[in-house]
C-alpha cells in the first residue's frame, strides 16, 4: 500500500505550519508500511487538535472524549484482537484528562499504540498549560507562570515499566514512521511520545528549540533499550539535551497473551443468537 | 393465604451468616418449599449486626415479612437487637451463657451454639452451620435437604471443612428436637426445580444470553456480584471480564468493544453512574449502543453502601449533557431481570443509544426460586449488518438520515470501508461539521426521530387486581412483589396494583389508559421525594393522592406496606 | 423604534476579528452609543469562517438582528459565505482583488484591505483594524473614538505594533470616506460611562464580590474565559486560580476549600459538569456549599464547542445520585450574571448545597455596555460562625438537627473542637452511621427542612408586557433579551413575556399566578426536547400551547423571533 | 500533647487484627509528636477501610468520595495553609480511582502529607485486586490470577519528583510515626506509602510475608535519599526484599512558596463583607 492510500477526504483544520501534518504523514506512511487495508486499523482519539488526526486518515475512527481515548482504544482491541488499533492524542487528552487511564493502560498492556502529539500545551482551548509544558511558562491563566513541575510521560512510562518507549520530533517524519511501524509490530502497549510544535501558542519550544536538543538514542551504538537502568537515566533526560527514539523496551507479556485471548477466535466473531444457558441453569439450580 | 414461616439468623459480619443463609435457601427448596430470602449487612467485614432472612411458604413469594417465626442469634448482642423483630408466637434462639440478652417480652430458646461447634469441630467458625441445622429442624425441613444446602455452598471447599459443617449442623439438627415448634409445618410444594438466584445474577445470566462477551467495571456495592457472576462464568462462555481502574474508564471501554461490533456492558451503583453521565452522553452523540446498570443504593454520595434505595430514578433518566433517546428499565423481580437485560441489549442495539437497567441492593441481593427462564421468551435480536453482507456493502456512511433515524451499522473492518464515529456534532459521514442545517438535521434524525420507534416498544406497565380497585399503588422496580402482595392482604378496601419495569421512554399513554377511571392513585417509592410521582404528574396530569415514601435503607415489607396504606384511607 | 446600525467583522479565525471586534466595541461606546456585540466562532485557530457582530443603537440592546447593514470580510471565502446576511439596503465591503466573491444580489463594495495594511504596516496582519477603521468610518463613529478603541484593545503590547495597527486603522478611516452610507446616521446616548463586558466577566466579576477567592476549573470553551478573568485579577484581589488536572478534581478542591472556610466556585462546560456530578452529590451529603457555572454548549458529548445551546436544564436539576437540595439560576443578561453570581454564593453558603448557574455560550461570549453594577444593591451574606464567636463554642456538631435544617457552619480551626464532615450517612456528630431513625432525620433536615427556606428565597420571574398580553412568550436565561425585545416589535399581536433566572426550585407559584390567566403560553427554548416546558408541566399543570425551539447551534436573533411568533398566531 | 489526647470517640469498625490499628496509632503518636491542637490538623479521606480513620481521631476530617481525597486536601490547605494537612487513603483510593489525581498533586506539590494504608487489595468491597496487588493473585474477580503489572507508588513517586517518598509497615509503629513526624515538616507534597496487611482478603501479603521481607535503607548509612539514582534503584526493589524508610527526597519549592501564598494571610482569613469592585470596573470600562 502507499501512503496516499490513506489519505482521508476531510479538509484538515489545523493551522499552517502545525507540527501535526508531520505526524500526519508519519502515521499514512507507517499504516501503509505495516501493509494492512484502511478496514483493519482503527484510530481511536479523545479531543483537542492531536485528536482531529484520524477524520484525515482514511480507515477506522473512534473519535471519542477528551481524556478518554485510551479505554475506548483497549475495548475495542479487546472485542476484536484482528484490529490493528492506535490512538492519537494530546498532552493534555492523554496525560492531564486522561492520566489515570495511561497509567493502568501501561500496566494492562493491552497491545494498542499510542501516539502522543505533545506541543507542551492546550492547543484547542487556546494556550494554557498542560502537564508537560515547561515551568515558568506564562499563559492566560498562569500569568505568573507555570510553578508544577513538568510531567516527563517518558520517564514514567520507563517507571511504570511500559515494554516499548519512545520519543520523536514530528519533524522527523521518517523516523517517526519507523517508531510507529515498530511500535506497531511490538506486541503490547507501545508509547511514541512526539514533539510537536503548536506555532500558535508555543513560542517557546519551536521547531527551532526542539531542533537544537534532540539527539537519538541508537546514535550511541552502545544503547541496549533493554537495559532499564539506562533507559531511565536517558528518560529522565530534558533540557538541553533531549533524547529521541527508542528510550526503553521490554518482553511483558501483552494482556491478550497473558489471558489466552489471542488463541480465541475474536469476540466479534462469536454468534450470539442461540447462546446455551443450560450449563449455567443447572449450575445454579 | 398460604401457610408460611420467616426465619432469621443475626450475627456480626465474619460470622459466616451469609454461607448459613444461602445453605438454608438451598435446604428449603431441596425441601420442595418456595422461598424469599433478602440481606441486610452493614458496611463492614467483620463485626457490627447483620441478617440473612428467608421467608419460607407453600406458595412463591415475592418480598419480606416484618416480623419473624424463628430468629436465631450468632452472639448476644444482635439477639438483643433482633428480639423486637420476633413475631408474637415465634421464637428467639441464642446462646445464653454466651452473654446477657435482653429480650423483651420475646420467647427466649437457649441453645449452646458455639460450645456445641466447638465441641463438634474444634472451633466456634461452624456456629453458623449449627444455626442453620437448628432452624431446619425447627421449621420442618428435612435433614436430608439440611445436607444438601451445606453441600451446595461448601462445593468446592476442602473436605474437611465440609465434613466439620457437615456434622455440626446434623448435630445441632438433633439437639434442636427439644426447641419447641413454631406451630404450623409446611406441605411440600414444587419448588425442587427451580432455579435459585439472586437479582444481580437474573442480570448477568440475562447479559450472557444477550450475547455479552465483554464485561468491564469497578467494584462497587451492591453491583459486584454482578461482576463476579460474569467473572465466574467467564472461561465457560468465552467471556471477557476485566476490572477497570475507575469507571469511567469501564464505560468508555465497553464503548469501545460495542463499537468494535461486540455486545457489552458495564455495572456500578449511583456513584459511578454520577461518573459515566459523560460516557452516556457520549453514547448518546457516536449512536454506540451501551448497557448499563444501576444497583442504586442510598444515597447522596456515599450514603449506606450496603443498602436499597431508588432515588436514582431522575439520574437514569436526565444523566449526561445535552439532549439523546436512552432506555430505562425498573425490573421487579428476578424473571424481569433476566428478562429486561436481553430487552436492553436488543434495544440499545437496535436504537444505538444507552440502555439503562434500575435496579437497587434489595432486587440485587434478594434470593427466590424461580423458574428456569424461558430462554425462548426473550429473543436475542442483533441489529448490527452481519459479516456476510458486509462486503457487499459501498460508499458507506455512518450516520446516514434514513426514515426511522436509525443509521445501519457496520462493523470494523467486516466492510470495505472506512467508519467514523465522531462526538462532535457530524456529518453523515461521520466526519466534524459546524453546520447549523446538518445539526438540525442530525438531532432531528437523533433524537425525534428515533424516539418515535422507541415508543412503540415500550414494556407495558403491568396491572393487578385493578378492575373495582377503590385504591391504585402505582411503583417502579423493585416494590413490584410487595406491591402485589399487598393487594392480595388488605382486605378492608379492595387495591389494585400497577407496576412499571420501563420508565422511559415514559408509558404515558399505556399507564393513562389504566388509571384514567382509577378512583385513587397511590404512589409507593423507595425515596424520599417521590420521583415516581413526578413523573406521574409530568407525563399523564394524572393526579395522585397520596404518595408511601421510605428512604431509610430498608426495603418495604408486605406488613409495613399494609399498615402504610391504612394509614391513608 | 431606536435608530440602529448591525455591523460584522467576517474572515477566517486567526486573522484577528476578535480584536478588531473588540476595539469597534470600544470605539462605539466611546462615541456614546449603546451596543450589543456577540461572536460566532469555529472550534479551530486557523483558518476556517468566524465573525464577530455588532448592533450598533441610540438606545440600549440585547440582542442581536438577523441581517446586517454592513459586513466587511478579510477575504473572499468570506465574503461570499456573509453576503446573505446582508440586509436589503445593507452593503458587503471586501477586497475584491483578492479572489472571485459570489455576492448575488448584495451591494457590494471593494475595499483593498490587505493591500492597504500592506502599505501602511508592510504586512497584511494588520488588515483587521483597516476594517475597524473602515467600519467605524462608514457607520459615523468618529476617528477618535476609533483611536481609542484600538489603544484600549492593545493596551500592554509594543508601541510598534499599536502604531502600526492606528496607523492601519486611520489610513482606512479616510480612504472609507468614498464608501457609501447606510443611510442612517446615530445620535450620541449616554453610553461612554458605562461598563463594557460579557457574561464571563460580569459572572467572575461578580464571583470576586461575593468573596470568592479560590477558583479551580479545567479549561472547556466557552467557560474558559471566566478562570481567564479570575487569573487576571488574582494578583489584585488575592485569589488562587488553580488549573485542575480535570474536572472532578477541580470541584473537590473547590469543595475543600470550602469547608475549611473559604468561597470558591468552578466553571466548566457540559461534559465537564457532567463529569461533576458525584461531586455536586458530595456536596448535598456534606453539607459543603459549593458554585459552579455551567457554559452551556450544543451536545451530546463534543457537540459545537464554540457555539450556544440551553440544553443542560435537566442535568443541572437532576445529576448526581440521590436526593439533596440544590438551586439552579439562570441569568438573563449581564446584569443578572453579576448579581446572580453574588447571590448563588450567598444561597450555597446559607442553604450549604450546591448552586448551579446556567449560562451558555452565548451570554458568555456577549458584549454589551452595562451599568456599573450597584454593588449594594446585592448584599453578600456570610453564613459560617465568625472568627470571634467561634471560640466560644462547646460541643460542636456538624450536623446538628435545627428546626430550619441549617446546621451553623463552624470553621476549622477557628472552633475549639474537632469537625468531622462524611459523606456517608452519618450522626448529628458527623460520624458514619447505619442507623434508619438517623437517617430519615438527616433525610428529613437536608432535603425537607432546608427546601421551606430555600423555597422563600427564589428569584422571582420576571413578567414583561403582561397586562392584556394575547401571548405570553416564557423562557429562561439568555433569551431573556430577545423575548423582551420581541415583545415590543410584534405589533400583530400584543406580546408579553415570563423570564425565569432561577429554574430551581421552579417558581412554580409565583409563575402560575402570573400565567393563570394567561390566553395562550408559548416557550422559547435554545434546546430540541421543551426542558422547560416540561417543568412547567409538572410544576404548574398549565398548558403550554406553543414552543418555538432553536437547537442549530446559534442564538435567536429577534427577527427569527418574531418570524416564528408570527408563524405560530 | 499525648496520642491519646487525639484519640476519637467513634467506634471502630475494622477487623480485629488489621494492619490499620498500627497505622491509626502511629498517626495518633505522630500528631501529638507535631505538638499541634487537634483543631489545627485535618485528616481528609476516601473512601475504603483506609478512609474510615479520621472519625478514629479527635481532630478535624472531611470524609469524601471514593478517589477523590487528593484534590479535596490540596484545597483545604490553599484555602487555610494554617492547617497542618494529612491525608489516609487506600491503595485503590489513591492509585485506582484517584490515580490522575496522585500525579498531579505530586507535581502540584502542595503541602501536606499522604498516607496510603497499601494493603494490595480492595478491602472495603470484599477482596478485588488493587493497583498494588501482585500479579498472578486470585480473586472472585480475577479469577485466573491478576495480570496486569503490580504498580510501584514509590518509584512512581521517585519518578515523579516527589519532594518526600517514603515506604513504612504498619507493625512498625515507631518507625511509621516518625516518617509521618518527618513527611509533615517536609515542607511539600510527601508521600508514605505504608504495607498494611488485610486479614481478611490479602492471604499473601501477611505480616509474616512483610516482615521477612522488609528492610530499612538508612540501615546503609551509606544511603543519601538526596540522590536521586539510588534512589530510583531502591525504589523499584519489591520481592525478596522490600525497602522501608526515606527512599527519596529533595528540596523543590512547594506550592504555597512558588506562589507567594505562604506571604500571604491565608484566604479564609480575609473579610469579604466589602470587596471593593471599583479597581476592576475602571479597568474594565
Ligand atoms: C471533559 C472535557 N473537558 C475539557 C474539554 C475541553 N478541551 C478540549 S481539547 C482540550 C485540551 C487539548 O489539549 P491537548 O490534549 O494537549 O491537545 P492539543 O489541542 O494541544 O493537540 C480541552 C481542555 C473537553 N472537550 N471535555
Ligand atoms: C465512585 C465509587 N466507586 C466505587 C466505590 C466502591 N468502593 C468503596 S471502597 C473501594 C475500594 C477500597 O479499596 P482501598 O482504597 O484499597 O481501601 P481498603 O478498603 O483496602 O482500605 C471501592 C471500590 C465507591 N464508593 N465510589
Ligand atoms: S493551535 Fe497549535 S496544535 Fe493546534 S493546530 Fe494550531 S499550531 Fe497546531
Ligand atoms: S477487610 Fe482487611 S483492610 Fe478492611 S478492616 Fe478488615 S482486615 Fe482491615
Ligand atoms: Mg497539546
Ligand atoms: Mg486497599
Amino acid at each position: 500500500m502507499e501512503p496516499v492510500e490513506f489519505k482521508g477526504s476531510d479538509p484538515i483544520a489545523w493551522c499552517p505550519g502545525c507540527g501535526n501534518f508531520g505526524i500526519l504523514n508519519a502515521v499514512k506512511r507507517a499504516l501503509a508500511h505495516l501493509g494492512r487495508e484502511p478496514r483493519d486499523y482503527l484510530l481511536v482519539s479523545g479531543i483537542g487538535q492531536a485528536a482531529k488526526l484520524p477524520h484525515y486518515v482514511k480507515c477506522n475512527c473512534f473519535n471519542g472524549l477528551h481524556g478518554r481515548a485510551l479505554p475506548v482504544a483497549q475495548g475495542a482491541k479487546l472485542a476484536n484482537r484482528d484490529l490493528t488499533v492506535l490512538v492519537t492524542t494530546g498532552d493534555g487528552d492523554c496525560y492531564g484528562e486522561g492520566g489515570n487511564h495511561f497509567i493502568h493502560a501501561v500496566r494492562r498492556n493491552v497491545d494498542i499504540t499510542v501516539i502522543v502529539h505533545d506541543n507542551q500545551i492546550y492547543g484547542l482551548t487556546k494556550g494554557q498549560a498542560s502537564p508537560t509544558t515547561d515551568s515558568g511558562f506564562e499563559t492566560k491563566v498562569q500569568t505568573a507562570g507555570v510553578t508544577l513541575e513538568p510531567l516527563n510521560p517518558v520517564l514514567l512510562a520507563v517507571a511504570l515499566g511500559c515494554g516499548f518507549v519512545a520519543r520523536s520530533f514530528s519533524k522527523d517524519i521518517e523516523g517517526l514512521s519507523e517508531l510507529i511501524v515498530e511500535g506497531v509490530r511490538h506486541p503490547g502497549f507501545s508509547l511514541i511520545d512526539v514533539l510537536q510544535p503548536c506555532v500558535s501558542f508555543n513560542r517557546k519550544n519551536t521547531y527551532e528549540w526542539y531542533g537544537e536538543r534532540v539527539y537519538r538514542v541508537d546514535e550511541d551504538s552502545e544503547y541496549d533499550p533493554y537495559e532499564r537502568t539506562a533507559a531511565l537515566s536517558a528518560a529522565g533526560q530534558w533540557g538541553d539535551r533531549i533524547p529521541t527514539g527508542i528510550i526503553y523496551r521490554n518482553d511483558s507479556k501483552p494482556y491478550e497473551q497473558q489471558t489466552g485471548l489471542s488463541h480465541r477466535e475474536p469476540l466479534i466473531e462469536r454468534s450470539i443468537r442461540n447462546i446455551d444457558m443450560e450449563p449455567a441453569f443447572t449450575e445454579l439450580s | 393465604m398460604a401457610r408460611e414461616l420467616t426465619v432469621r439468623i443475626a450475627g456480626e459480619a465474619g460470622q459466616g451468616i451469609q454461607s448459613a443463609g444461602e445453605a438454608l435457601c438451598r435446604a428449603v427448596r431441596h425441601a420442595g418449599l418456595h422461598l424469599f430470602a433478602h440481606k441486610d449487612y452493614m458496611s463492614r467485614i467483620r463485626g457490627g449486626d447483620n441478617y440473612f432472612q428467608v421467608r419460607i411458604a407453600e406458595q412463591p413469594v415475592q418480598c419480606p415479612r416484618e416480623q419473624c417465626d424463628i430468629i436465631i442469634a450468632l452472639n448476644p448482642n444482635s439477639a438483643s437487637a433482633h428480639a423486637a423483630s420476633v413475631g408474637e408466637d415465634g421464637m428467639l434462639i441464642a446462646d445464653a451463657s454466651e452473654g446477657s440478652i435482653e429480650a423483651g417480652g420475646t420467647r427466649l430458646v437457649d441453645f449452646p451454639l458455639r460450645k456445641t461447634a466447638e465441641s463438634v469441630t474444634g472451633s466456634t467458625r461452624a456456629a453458623n452451620s449449627i444455626a442453620a441445622g437448628v432452624i431446619c429442624r425447627v421449621s420442618g425441613v428435612p435433614e436430608g435437604s439440611l445436607e444438601h444446602g451445606l453441600r451446595a455452598v461448601f462445593a468446592g471447599r476442602n473436605e474437611e471443612l465440609v465434613d466439620k459443617n457437615l456434622r455440626a449442623a446434623r448435630t445441632a439438627y438433633k439437639m434442636a428436637s427439644s426447641c419447641p415448634s413454631p406451630g404450623i409445618s409446611l406441605e411440600k410444594s414444587d419448588a425442587g426445580s427451580r432455579l435459585l438466584i439472586d437479582g444481580n445474577q437474573a442480570l448477568a445470566l440475562g447479559a450472557i444470553r444477550a450475547g455479552c462477551t465483554f464485561y468491564s467495571a469497578y467494584p462497587m456495592t451492591p453491583s459486584t456480584s454482578i461482576m463476579n457472576t460474569m467473572a465466574h462464568f467467564a472461561q465457560r462462555y468465552g467471556l471477557v471480564v476485566e476490572q477497570a481502574e475507575d469507571e469511567i474508564a469501564a464505560i468508555n471501554m465497553v464503548l469501545g468493544a460495542w463499537f468494535a461490533g461486540a455486545r457489552a456492558m458495564t455495572a456500578s451503583s449511583g456513584a459511578g453512574i454520577a461518573l459515566m453521565s459523560e460516557g452516556i452522553s457520549l453514547a448518546g452523540m457516536t449512536e454506540t449502543p451501551v448497557v448499563v446498570v444501576d444497583a442504586q443504593r442510598p444515597a447522596p454520595a456515599t450514603g449506606f453502601p450496603t443498602r436499597t434505595e431508588q432515588a436514582d430514578l431522575n439520574m437514569a433518566i436526565h444523566s449526561g449533557h445535552g439532549e439523546f433517546v436512552r432506555a430505562v428499565y425498573a425490573p421487579g423481580c428476578i424473571e424481569q431481570a433476566f428478562a429486561l437485560a436481553v430487552k436492553a441489549f436488543n434495544m440499545a442495539d437496535k436504537y444505538q443509544m444507552p440502555a439503562i437497567i434500575l435496579t437497587d441492593q434489595f432486587l440485587a441481593d434478594s434470593i427466590r426460586d424461580t423458574a428456569v427462564p424461558d430462554v425462548d421468551a426473550v429473543q436475542v435480536e442483533r441489529h448490527v449488518i452481519d459479516k456476510e453482507p458486509s462486503g457487499d456493502i459501498k460508499d458507506y456512511k455512518r450516520y446516514t438520515i434514513t426514515e426511522s433515524g436509525i443509521s445501519p451499522r457496520a462493523v470494523p473492518s467486516w466492510i470495505h470501508d472506512a467508519i467514523y464515529a465522531d462526538s462532535d456534532e457530524h456529518t453523515e459521514e461521520g466526519h466534524i461539521t459546524e453546520d447549523a442545517a446538518v445539526r438540525t438535521q442530525m438531532v432531528g434524525k437523533r433524537l425525534t426521530t428515533k424516539l418515535i420507534g422507541l415508543s412503540g416498544e415500550i414494556e407495558e406497565p403491568e396491572a393487578y387486581n385493578l378492575d373495582g380497585a377503590d385504591l391504585v399503588l402505582v411503583g417502579f422496580g423493585s416494590t413490584r412483589g410487595v406491591m402485589r402482595e399487598a393487594c392480595d392482604r388488605v382486605l378492608d378496601a379492595s387495591v389494585g396494583s400497577v407496576h412499571l419495569s420501563q420508565v422511559w421512554p415514559f408509558p404515558s399513554t399505556a399507564l393513562y389508559e389504566m388509571l384514567e377511571h382509577a378512583p385513587k392513585i397511590m404512589t409507593v417509592e423507595n425515596n424520599a421525594t417521590g420521583q415516581l410521582e413526578d413523573l406521574i404528574t409530568w407525563k399523564t396530569r394524572l393526579y395522585v393522592a397520596g404518595a408511601i415514601r421510605k428512604f431509610d435503607g430498608r426495603p418495604f415489607t408486605v406488613d409495613e406496606l399494609m399498615r402504610r396504606i391504612r394509614e391513608k384511607v
